[in-house]
């Protein structure tokens, strides 16, 4: 018993990943709490894309179930779960049933080398960034099993269309990400790394983000793995695998109930996961703004009080909304119901002030937020931009992203060089 | 990350590579074979990590089971199948076929038995963490006029297939 | 048996390889013809490895990666024959490839 | 500075062409006045100023009486000599065809009349064409013509003279077609091309001939080697060449038999009638005629030919002309009738007088075209002179002007007419021999003739009662200024330009020949060599004659008298359903008048084959048919009688083939090859999998080996 209690203990004080450490129990701990972290995440995603999307085009959207339809996600995925898993007569039963587990599979095993932070992920892999694309990649075999499987026309086209494109802008995802990694081999050895966690501490390193590396061929690459990884979600506006107008669903028409929802969970574990990618190679990760310019206790007291202030401030609209409330009896519930959550979000983040637990979870915010904000870029594409046609979406992915990723990928490494001759000849 | 539980994970990796294999050359259905070609590509590269191959099995992953059978599946899916599935699925030398990979299989097992011994016993040992650095070095240097050949191999066999494929060039 | 050796990775890959040389033999599917000559290659790709481990280089291992580019590429001009083909005969049966039999 | 720059003449409406071409379409109906008529405006000054320098040029000691000649460059062939062929005594000549201009005083009097009559007409035109579509498109033509006819008056050799010939021909097929949409146009339209290309052929080949003989084909060059007394008068080669030329001459200018284009071709807006059917471009066969004057002049019989022609030319549609209802038809026939006279002039060696008549007929006749394009203009279109009448006092502009281009065209004193006709009779009549005594009757027939058609289309027109209906009389109108300004003018030019030719005779000097003198004067000295006249041409005073000169002065004066009081009797009073004089009189004589001698039909039967005669069909299209039949029958029936040969050759081959050398001699060695080579087949099956298991097969017994070794 005890040395159990010190066998958990005892990673506590160690700076290296659970996986990386060797320790079991608090890998199966970081899984379940990547899993559970994930879920909900999804749940708020879809809150908000449905909120913020309505605001975009001046509606209200969901505002029935729970203060301004908070509790909306939580009801339909109750309806899902209770709704009836059908199966079409004619589809082929096994693929269709593994399908959707195939997506969700590949979709949640990335996160096994996302970095949270330095110590905050369930392991450092070597391979890290190739394990994220290689199983990244795996999903689009989910897809094309359940657009087969479905043997109906619109899933089949909406599969292939997919299959395509994902196919399609990997190769222009996987140069911008080559490019990024040559960045990371301009330390004193001259080998770079494909660990995820390796990435960030070279930015570090190095003393800036790869974004800005370089200017501007970092910041191409950037935007190269960023119209990529929209069109490697099939989100808007590359869904032309689900275009609603022509296909009806897509790939996923066939299904419904719990299959259905787990084909979404994948589609938003998905987003978050390439943008976390995208955060690690080139928004610097888990480093906080300026972690080495402003360093220094005051700096990092300042820093450290981030997260809890951002809580604060998200219970303070709760607050702030409950008290705008109308006072009818009829919005009694819902009044009680805002505060509390307001409560809860308050008490979470006067636990942020204290300082173990900031100094241990703020690489996470600093992380979270940034992975946030790509979230709300995705939103907000989907808002505003109109869907790419069929070819369109092609000549884009072989004949701009692609040669625009070869010569990014080029230059980088003729300046890597240069500048490797000049400072280290 | 060194291997845990390796004879358990050995053994079931082999047995899931195994039925993979068995099935692939069995299924009526091509997209089956190919399903199960896949699984036994996965469990392949899982026995690669076993082997301290983490790149290899990286690549193995993102090539095979993301690229190749990818295109397998296209494959499959463009041409039609309906007909070939309600064929015979053996040729008609099928007899003859199993015999000499029977036979073959059989020497095999002879080979190994009779050369159990000419393997070391223990293995030297290998530093994972700079694995893919080293191969990098590797591939990069030793390796590079083959690297090379094999990029134009690559190229060579885009065009070809494009080629083979376009209904009008 | 607690102890795997690499005769065991090499039973394995000789395994996989006779059901690859099996698949390729007998099937009539020119897809699975090809998919059991991607077993075979994986065959001799898990053998190089084995070695790989066993002489503890690294030189196995880039063989390895090198056939999965061959791989890449015959399978990409294989599928590609096998379109064509398709297109012509309107069928995927290798034993109906018989234009050079007499 | 004018006549260095005297490619800038017909440059001018050649950019105003090729403007109109390239952005017409987008420009504004005044845009398009102003390029296309400030073109020749200016053209006109150029020609005036380039005429005027050269009379100053060539009355310089050095360059008395030469004309002036610049070449621009080398246009067909080379001047380096590379290019040779021989000439029929085997000495090489260059073929050679510059861009070269050439101003004597023949292209002079040209250059001033077309520029001068076709500046007129183009303001004429922006006023008659105001309300027409294809404004553009209309002005774009007429200075493509103005450069074609021009490049054909300025030419220095005869294969840029045949440049602007095919130009002008092609501008007159355009703008006869120009209202395309009507058949009547477009059929007129092709009839005037498809005549023009036989008398074009003619022209060709007489090109050839010269070419040929002279070994040059500039016209210095020709007209040197011409006097130099190389050929002797008659010389049956120079004969073939000029009938050749005249052939080609007959087509531009509508002569027999190639004249029956013209009426048609007043299908074309009236402007396009007045200046290339009557002013200008048909005078190009005269000018052709008149510029190879030295090559006529050796061939006698040509001459004669000529002359004959022109004179039945000129009565043939003369008495057309009399019967013609169509108002622009009488004019056309008038204009054949007086090119008719033209060539008249021309064949008895006048060449003087033709040119003067070519120079006054270019003023009356197209201010009668114009003057018919007025009234068809306030009669809103109508051309038909039946339905006329009573127009005098309403359109009077019109009435007066054209009455004046009446008197000029019947001869009466002083008009214009009356002094070149004039001059052309009493030339005929001066040369000797019976056969010109009778061309003379012939002539002064045409005249009574001519003054009584054309004062018949006066009174129908202008006097008599209103024949129109009701609401046409009510649309009657003056025509605007830009129409009557140009009539006014030409009514000037139709009174002074005859007092140019004032004869010796009535006490005045005759400017005009004096002024033509130097390009007749080796054709006089010719002429007179040969002795066939003692009248020359050249301004030569001859007192005695004077007293027959005034006989037929007053001959003539009054057979135009006779013309006028005889269609005052019959027209005067025409009301509704008047008679004509000649349907009462002799009604065939009407029918066949009023059906042009039936020509057309005739050459419907003869020529195109359009209509048949009785079962068979002749012409053209009968040469395709007969063609056709033989083609089917006899060529075909030779090639399918060969293919029948060939096919049943082919039958007996292939059985031998097939049987005895397939059979025995290539089919059995191989069958034994294949009977013995089966064993070896079986290594290349030809199936993969076949070869896959043999691979496996040796795998085996590799393996075997090594391991039991």
């Amino acid at each position: 018993m005890n040395s159990i209690v010190q066998y958990i203990q005892s990673y506590l004080a160690s700076d290296k990943t659970p996986g990386a450490a060797g320790n079991m129990f608090w890998a199966l701990v970081y899984i379940m709490l990547v899993f559970v972290g994930l879920s909900v995440a999804v749940i708020a995603m879809n809150w908000l894309e449905r909120k913020i999307l309505a605001h975009m085009q001046v509606r209200l959207g969901p505002m029935r179930v729970g203060p301004h339809g908070l509790l909306q996600p939580i009801a339909d995925a109750i309806k899902l779960l209770l709704k009836e898993d059908i199966i079409p007569a004619e589809a082929d039963g096994l693929i269709f049933w593994m399908a959707p587990f195939i997506v969700v599979l590949a979709a949640f095993t990335v996160f096994v080398v996302v970095p949270f932070g330095p110590t905050h992920a369930i392991t450092d892999m070597n391979i890290g960034i190739l394990f994220m694309l290689g199983v990244s990649s795996l999903s689009v075999l989910g897809i094309v099993m359940a657009g087969w499987a479905s043997n109906s026309h619109y899933p089949l086209i909406g599969a292939l269309r997919s299959s395509a494109q994902m196919v399609s802008y990997e190769v222009a995802m996987g140069l911008a990400v080559v490019s990024a990694i040559l960045m990371t081999s301009l330390n004193a050895t001259g080998t770079g790394t494909l660990s995820m966690i390796g990435i960030v501490q070279a930015q570090q390193a190095q003393g800036e983000w790869f974004i800005f590396k370089f200017f501007p061929l970092g910041l191409i690459a950037f935007f190269i793995f960023a119209v990529a990884m929209v069109a490697e979600t099939n989100r808007a506006p590359f869904d032309l695998a689900e275009a609603e107008s022509e296909l009806t669903a897509g790939f996923h028409t066939e299904y419904s109930g719990f299959r259905w929802s787990l084909f979404f969970l994948a589609e938003y574990s998905a987003m978050i996961a390439v943008s976390s990618i995208a955060v690690t190679l080139w928004l610097g990760g888990w480093l906080r703004p300026f972690p080495n310019l402003l360093s220094g206790g005051i700096w990092e007291l300042v820093f450290s009080f981030f997260p809890g202030v951002t809580f604060l401030f998200f219970a303070a609209i709760c607050f702030y909304n409950t008290v705008r409330m109308p006072k009818h009896p009829l919005f009694r519930i819902q009044t009680i119901g805002l505060a509390a959550f307001g409560v809860v979000l308050a008490l979470i983040g006067l636990v942020l002030f204290i300082p173990a637990v900031s100094m241990r979870v703020q690489d996470i915010f600093w992380f979270a937020t940034k992975v946030a904000a790509f979230m709300y870029l995705y939103i907000w594409y989907r808002g505003t931009f109109p869907r790419y046609r069929f070819d369109q979406l092609m000549q884009m992915g072989w004949k701009v992203l692609l040669p625009m990723g070869l010569g990014v990928l080029i230059l980088t490494a003729s300046v890597a060089l240069l500048q490797q001759k000049l400072w280290h000849p | 990350m060194a291997p845990v539980a390796t004879p358990f994970f050995f053994y079931l990796l082999s047995g899931i590579m195994l039925i993979g294999g068995i099935l692939v050359i069995t299924r009526k259905n091509p997209v089956h074979s190919a399903l199960a070609l896949i699984v036994t590509l996965l469990a392949q590269a899982s026995i690669y990590l076993m082997l301290y191959a983490p790149f290899v099995a990286g690549v193995q992953i993102i090539l095979y089971a993301g690229g190749i059978m990818v295109l397998f599946l296209f494959v499959i899916m463009l041409v039609s199948i309906d007909r070939s599935i309600k064929e015979r699925q053996f040729n008609s030398q099928w007899v003859v076929g199993i015999i000499a990979a029977t036979a073959l299989g059989g020497l095999f097992i002879a080979a190994f038995t009779k050369g159990d011994k000419i393997f070391p016993e223990h293995v030297l040992p290998m530093v994972e963490n700079d694995n893919t650095q080293n191969i990098a070095t590797l591939l990069y240097g030793q390796y590079m006029f083959a690297f090379e050949i094999a990029s134009l191999l690559l190229l060579v066999a885009i065009i070809g297939a494009v080629v083979m494929a376009k209904k009008r060039i | 048996m607690l102890h795997i050796t690499t005769l065991h990775y090499l039973v394995l890959g000789a395994a996989l390889f006779l059901l690859g040389v099996i698949g390729v033999l007998t099937r009539r599917n020119v897809v699975i013809v090809l998919m059991s000559i991607e077993l075979i290659l994986n065959a001799v790709n898990l053998n190089l490895v084995a070695f790989s481990r066993l002489w503890g280089g690294l030189h196995g291992q880039i063989f390895a990666i090198f056939v999965i580019t061959d791989a890449a590429a015959e399978a990409a001009v294989g599928l590609g024959i096998l379109i064509a083909f398709f297109r012509n005969k309107e069928t995927v049966n290798i034993d109906e490839v018989n234009l050079l039999k007499w | 500075m004018f006549l260095t720059h005297i490619w800038l003449i017909p440059l001018l409406p050649a950019v105003g062409a090729a403007v109109m071409f390239f952005f017409g379409r987008r420009l504004q109906k005044a845009t398009v006045s102003a390029v296309c008529v400030g073109s020749i405006v200016l053209a006109f000054i150029l020609a005036c100023g380039a005429v005027w320098q050269y009379s100053a040029w060539s009355s310089t000691s050095d360059n008395f009486h030469k004309p002036y000649q610049t070449i621009l460059c080398t246009w067909l062939g080379s001047d380096t000599g590379h290019l040779n062929y021989r000439t029929q005594d085997g000495s090489p000549a260059p073929l050679q065809a510059d861009v070269g201009f050439l101003l004597d005083p023949l292209s002079s009097i040209w250059l001033l009349f077309v520029t001068g009559v076709g500046m007129l007409i183009h303001i004429y035109s922006t006023g008659y064409m105001a309300h027409e579509g294809g404004y553009y498109r209309f002005f774009g033509y007429l200075n493509l013509f103005m450069f074609s006819m021009l490049t054909l008056i300025l030419a220095n050799n005869y294969v840029l003279l045949f440049v602007g010939w095919e130009g002008v021909g092609l501008c007159s097929y355009l703008l006869i077609g120009f209202y395309f949409h009507r058949k009547s146009a477009s059929d007129a339209a092709a009839k005037a091309f498809i005549v023009n290309r036989i008398g074009d052929a003619g022209f060709l080949l007489g090109m050839f001939f010269i070419a040929w003989y002279f070994g040059s084909l500039r016209f210095i060059e020709v007209t040197h080697i011409a006097h130099s007394g190389r050929f002797s008068i008659g010389d049956p080669i120079i004969t073939a060449a000029t009938l050749l030329l005249f052939v080609g001459a007959c087509g531009k200018s509508a002569q027999l038999p190639l004249y029956i284009w013209l009426p048609d071709a007043m299908e074309g807006p009236t402007p396009v009638s007045a200046l290339i059917h009557a002013a200008t471009m048909v005078t190009a066969g005269v000018y052709m005629v008149a510029r190879s004057n030295a090559l006529f002049v050796l061939a006698p019989t040509s001459m004669k030919t000529v002359a004959i022609v022109g004179a039945l030319t000129a009565i043939f549609a003369a008495s057309i002309g009399l019967v013609q209802n169509d108002i622009k038809r009488v004019l056309a026939y008038s204009t054949v009738s007086q090119l008719g006279y033209m060539f008249l002039a021309l064949g008895v060696g006048a060449f003087a007088a033709g040119v003067f008549h070519v120079f006054t007929h270019a003023f009356f006749k197209a201010l009668l075209f114009l003057g018919a394009g007025s009234v068809i203009h306030s009669m809103s279109g109508e051309q038909d002179m039946r339905n006329m009448g009573d127009l005098g006092h309403r359109i009077p502009i019109t009435h007066r002007t054209m009455f004046i281009a009446t008197l000029a065209i019947a001869g009466i004193f002083p008009f214009a007419g009356f002094f070149s006709k004039d001059a052309i009779l009493w030339e005929t009549w001066s040369r000797e021999g019976g056969a010109y005594r009778f061309l003379w009757y012939v002539g002064y027939a045409t005249a009574l003739m001519t003054a009584f058609y054309m004062f018949r289309l006066m009174y129908l027109t202008f006097h008599g009662r209103p024949r129109m209906s009701h609401e046409a009389e009510h649309h009657i109108h003056e025509s605007p200024m830009s129409m009557t300004v140009p009539l006014i003018v030409l009514a000037l030019c139709a009174v002074g330009t005859g007092w140019l030719g004032w004869p010796h005779s009535l006490g005045g000097s005759d400017r005009f020949t004096k002024f033509l003198e130097p390009v007749f004067a080796g054709e006089a000295r010719v002429l007179q060599e040969e002795g066939r006249t003692s009248q020359l041409v050249a301004g030569v005073e001859e007192q005695h004659n004077s007293s027959t000169e005034w006989l037929l002065m007053a001959l003539s004066l009054a057979a135009a008298g006779l013309g006028w009081g005889m269609a005052w009797r019959s027209y005067r009073h025409a009301d509704k359903g008047y008679t004509e004089p000649i349907a009462a009189a002799v009604p065939p004589v009407y029918d066949v008048l009023l059906h042009k001698y039936y020509v057309d039909e005739g050459y419907d039967y003869v020529f195109t084959g359009r209509r048949k005669l009785g079962n068979v069909r002749l012409g053209v299209l009968g040469l395709g048919t007969a063609s056709a039949w033989f083609d089917t029958h006899v060529v075909d029936g030779a090639v399918n009688a060969a293919g029948w040969i060939t096919r049943l050759t082919g039958t007996i081959s292939s059985w031998w083939d097939k049987w005895i050398i397939d059979g025995i001699g290539v089919n059995g060695p191989a069958t034994l090859a294949r009977i013995l080579s089966y064993p070896a087949r079986l290594f290349e099956w030809g199936l993969v999998q076949w070869y896959a298991l043999v691979m496996t097969a040796g795998l085996v017994g590799f393996v075997f080996y090594y391991v039991y070794r």
